[in-house]
């Protein structure tokens, strides 16, 4: 593969310690609102964007901060974010469930379960229209699968032949509704048949895994721009929001998952073949967590923005 | 040039079609059918498929379709059939199109055109014949439209369409057919109401489908020596509310016609605006003439007795007159 | 087959009567709004709804008078509702979109497209947890296999374990746009398997064949209490509605349809088989006829409803 | 008993289940996960999955099944996560469950609760925070309530059962915590508002979550020595307009706090209602404390901004005051 593995893992390191900090600021009440983590499936986002190009949009939920940083969004801006400030990627009006990042084709970051499908569809529509090489790629739960949302616009995104690349971040569970309580076809890949859309799936604990399949769909998508529909089955290691008892799943599943670690398996995977030792491992770690350390500065030290500034950009100034 | 209204908004569509390579219509039927109100009729031979796009019966997924066009560089105007089934569609429209540039600390804005038919009077009975302008007109982020003439159906597409944020236009369908002549050129100001009929003994507030009532109302009521000013909102959001206070502040009295149901209306705002700004200049209480509060009915003597009509408008003129 | 063949014969002639009148009471503005023909599908809601017990509930969309009418409900007063008369099967009402039958569990008639999907879902649920032992059977178009209601609707049903039938009335076309030009996947059948759902198709322009697969689809969904999908292949041979100028198909497409003319090719088949001899079948014919007659007469003689009526029914009379 | 509303609605839900064999409580995450504000916990041990039954993520099609199973013979309690995903069901509860009585001449009423969080204040955003109380109210063929106590949680839902049509109950989620003493054997009386605190010189009306507000408003103005009514709509479809006129016309001051935005809100509705049967009652222009035209920001000091408060509660009283 031409991605170089240590960023793969290094990147993997810096969505992990920057969300576990998170957590703790959410604890110290810096951090407030809902806040989804993403722990246990970074390889998902990490082996996925690094497949893709800067003429590529993508769209995700509100688990999307591994998202936002693998696109290059700057960490500094999504922790001030999270703090509400207007130094943060989407001026402290989003928050956590809402990164966004116009310069980088990073359109969020929606709390509407679904909705970013159909945005991907006219996503595509537009380069598609205006002759831009970009694909559009759209991520998703298991549990938006079962939206209308969904089903119309895989057939539109079909029916019009347009470069989206629909990738469900299968983690089993839906806040609290596992999977087979949810679909009543779980393989969720085979959807595709019903819109005529070649689909694949991979191991979405897996970052090579990912980025192989990512680089394969995405590599159709942009030659035959046409749409394409890709599972990875991976695992949420922590509760669906802060606010979740988990009274829904077993500590005895979530640790035979957490065997499967993308990072712990990772590194070890790297220090077998010998592209590491164990103090480039921590190197990358330690890396991760001053970047981390240094976005929490940023954060706090940046101001808030004045309460006088509320009703700007409710519209578009003219002459933008 | 005489035209009818649905000649207007489709000359006003193939215009923004020639100007702007960007611009593109969509939704269901728009092309080989024509429109559901035959509006879009030959705009596919001239514009071929890609930009007058039909799509499958998907309004959720097509409208939301058209916010991430807009998101990504086109000028889509999108055409939901009608209001009712925008019922399926709110959701990319209030949670996406309205709240995105906000919610992005203004990185994205979503220049769209949500173009729908309202309203009843033609027996479509109650799944077809919601009139639900209020609810458009509560929501930031959105800026609503109502062509109630032919120059207006013609003129106000332009502006929508430079508007870099979500517009929608709200069409009732009962006006399609109304005819009139229509100079070259024709502008309109989508910040403003437009008295259509000055007047000083009352002041008749209207918008949409019901202004050609109100100007009949106003006919019969100069018959009887009472000239009422005929204000159409035109703008539902943002509401010019200043020019329904200075009409007011010279005529001391004013009806609200509004075909949606009576609570929870549109016209209900404008008497809270009303009462807020201007109550000391009121000699009268205000009074709405608006729908029943009844499912419409199809049967034709049951919905015309639901929605405002003529008569009502003259009997609630006498009432705050007497 | 149990079923009377002349029986089948009868109920279409009846259909095709009562509706030709409708399209001349319609240019009469007698009948008003929209007014969708079904003439040339007749064999599906012939041979479906024979194919039912008293049990089951019935639920159509806006081009219903053929179910309505198959279910039982009078002709006059289908008729009389499309007048808008009290003595309408909807008290005047809901006219021709919305014919409703509660004593014989005739659901409607809405004309919101796709929205009896789900209703049929939460009826068959009724009938579950009450142990009725009816099953719910559920007709819509091609046209509404697009809506996110289909997808959500044969998932819940799937994942439900619920005796739903769903029964697409494929007719090529929605309003003007054409079955290939709305989706991707065009063997509509083929859908079910995305919720892990029976499938079957059958001609329904062969009354027979409709009638023998709604009674196989039917056995298996009451007997396992879960839901089928079944898609009818029939043709509509007048405008979708009364105000379509049918700018979108050849007129040679038509006749070439119309050469499969259920009503004419099951004539013939009856004679063939000697089951009638010409003059029996003018007899059903006439007696359709005579029908429509009857039925104009009571929807003209009946009263309309006093304007003081008008917000009856809004809520239900407390104490019912 | 003291109980928090959050308990107080379990109490309810399970008095119902008890109470009658039709009643069932479907939604997404009502039952393993204990509901998303944990007010249907312990339900599922309880009434097992039949009764207590989790949805897939899909408003429309449960919404729309919930419907069905009450024209069926069941009587669903359906529960919507938060009113901003009620915008994927309006279809069913607008087109079919609200019009299908009146539609149907008659034939099926629809006897469905529907339960869905609303409103903002815990810094979760624009597509979290919506308060859309004033578009069911719109809607003939609803019911509207709007628990806005612990007592009223405990006590809307048997009546609302009991109604043989559609009643939405819209639970604002800053309520869930808080706590008051309830007795046994409370009923509700779901036509009429309550007068929360009597009072002679002003009237506040408002509703759901904005009511802790107005009361602290009331506070800070008792200690002032102006002595609020405040006036608990409870009940926004069919409003209790004759409540509100017999408050006023003793107090001839009116202040209406909504923490929907203010443009065509609820309060607007009152507003009108007021202007319509009360102007000359009226010594002061009535004043509303609704939320501003904006999205509601992520950030804290922004959303405080934005939403109705204390302090402006009590400026708009000495507004109308002065
Ligand atoms: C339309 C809608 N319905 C419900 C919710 C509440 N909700 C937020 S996340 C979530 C679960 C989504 O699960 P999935 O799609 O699998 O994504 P995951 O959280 O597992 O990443 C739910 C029900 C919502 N945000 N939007
Ligand atoms: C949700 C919705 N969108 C659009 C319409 C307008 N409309 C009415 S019928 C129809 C075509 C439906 O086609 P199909 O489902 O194939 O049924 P058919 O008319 O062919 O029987 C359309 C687009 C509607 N009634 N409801
Ligand atoms: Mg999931
Ligand atoms: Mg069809």
């Amino acid at each position: 593969m031409t991605t170089d593995r240590v960023r793969l893992l290094a990147d993997m390191y810096r969505i992990r310690r920057m969300e576990e900090t998170c957590a703790e600021l959410y604890g110290l009440q810096k951090i407030r609102g809902f806040l989804h983590l993403y722990i246990g499936e970074e390889a998902c986002a990490v082996g996925a964007v690094h497949a893709l190009t800067d003429d590529d949009n993508i769209l995700a939920t509100y688990r999307e901060h591994g998202h936002a940083l693998m696109r290059g969004v700057p960490m500094n801006s999504i922790m001030a974010e999270m703090y509400g400030k207007a130094s943060g990627c989407s001026r402290g009006r989003g928050g956590s469930m809402h990164l966004f990042d116009s310069s980088r084709r990073f359109y969020g970051g929606t709390a509407i379960v679904g909705s970013g499908l159909p945005q991907a569809v006219g996503l595509a529509l537009a380069d598609t229209m205006l002759a831009r090489p970009g694909i559009t790629v759209c991520f998703f739960g298991d549990g938006a699968v079962a939206e209308g949302a969904f089903h119309e616009s895989l057939n539109l995104a079909s029916l019009w032949r347009l470069p989206v690349l629909f990738v469900i971040e299968n983690n089993l569970y839906a806040m609290g509704t596992a999977l087979s309580r949810a679909q009543a076809q779980t393989d969720l890949a085979s959807k595709a048949a019903g819109y005529a859309m070649t689909s694949s799936a991979a191991d979405g604990m897996d970052v090579e895994a990912v980025h192989a399949a990512v680089s394969e769909a995405a590599a159709a998508v942009r030659a035959g721009r046409r749409p394409h529909l890709l599972e990875l089955h991976t695992y949420r290691f922590r509760a669906h929001s802060m606010f979740d008892a988990e009274l829904y799943r077993d500590r005895a599943e979530v640790d035979e998952w957490k065997k499967r670690d993308p990072i712990a398996t990772y590194a070890a995977r790297l220090v077998a073949d010998g592209v590491l030792d164990k103090a480039g491992v921590d190197g990358l770690d330690r890396a991760a967590r001053d970047e981390v350390t240094g976005a929490v500065e940023f954060a706090e030290a940046t101001p808030w923005e004045p309460v006088a500034d509320l009703l700007t950009d409710v519209h578009t100034p003219r002459g933008m | 040039m005489r035209i009818t209204y649905r000649d207007a908004m489709r000359l006003a569509i193939r215009d923004a079609l020639l100007a702007d390579p960007r611009v593109l219509l969509m939704g269901e039927d728009v092309g080989l059918y024509g429109g559901s109100y035959a509006v879009s009729k030959g705009l596919l031979d001239e514009f071929g498929p890609e930009r007058i796009r039909d799509t499958p019966l998907s309004e959720l997924g097509f409208v939301g379709a058209g916010v991430g066009a807009a998101i990504g560089g086109l000028r889509p105007i999108v055409e939901i059939m009608t209001c009712n089934f925008s019922l399926l569609a709110l959701d990319q429209i209030v949670n996406s199109a309205a709240l995105l540039r906000h919610m992005s600390g203004g990185q994205f804005s979503v220049p769209i055109v949500i173009r729908m038919a309202t309203g009843a009077g033609r027996q479509l009975a109650a799944q077809h014949s919601h009139s639900l302008e209020n609810w458009y007109a509560h929501v930031p982020g959105l800026r609503v439209l109502t062509p109630a003439t032919v120059a207006d159906a013609r003129a106000m597409l332009a502006p929508a369409l430079a508007d870099p944020d979500p517009v929608v236009i709200v069409e009732h369908a009962a006006l399609y057919n109304t005819e009139a002549d229509v100079p070259e050129g024709l502008t309109c100001d989508i910040e403003r109401a437009a008295v259509r009929r000055p007047g000083s003994a009352v002041s008749l507030v209207t918008y949409g489908g019901s202004l050609p009532k109100v100007l009949a109302a106003a006919d019969v009521l100069a018959a009887e020596g009472i000239e009422a000013e005929v204000l159409d909102l035109r703008v539902l959001r943002p509401l010019d509310v200043a020019s329904v206070a200075t009409s007011l502040r010279r005529t001391h009295r004013v009806v609200v016609v509004d075909e949606g149901w009576k609570t929870g209306s549109l016209a209900g705002e404008v008497l809270a605006r009303i009462a807020e700004e201007c109550l000391f200049d009121l000699d009268a209480p205000p009074r709405r003439v608006c729908s029943a509060e009844v499912p419409i009915p199809y049967a034709k003597h049951l919905e015309d007795a639901a929605l405002p009509q003529v008569e009502g408008v003259v009997a609630a003129v006498h009432q705050v007159i007497a």
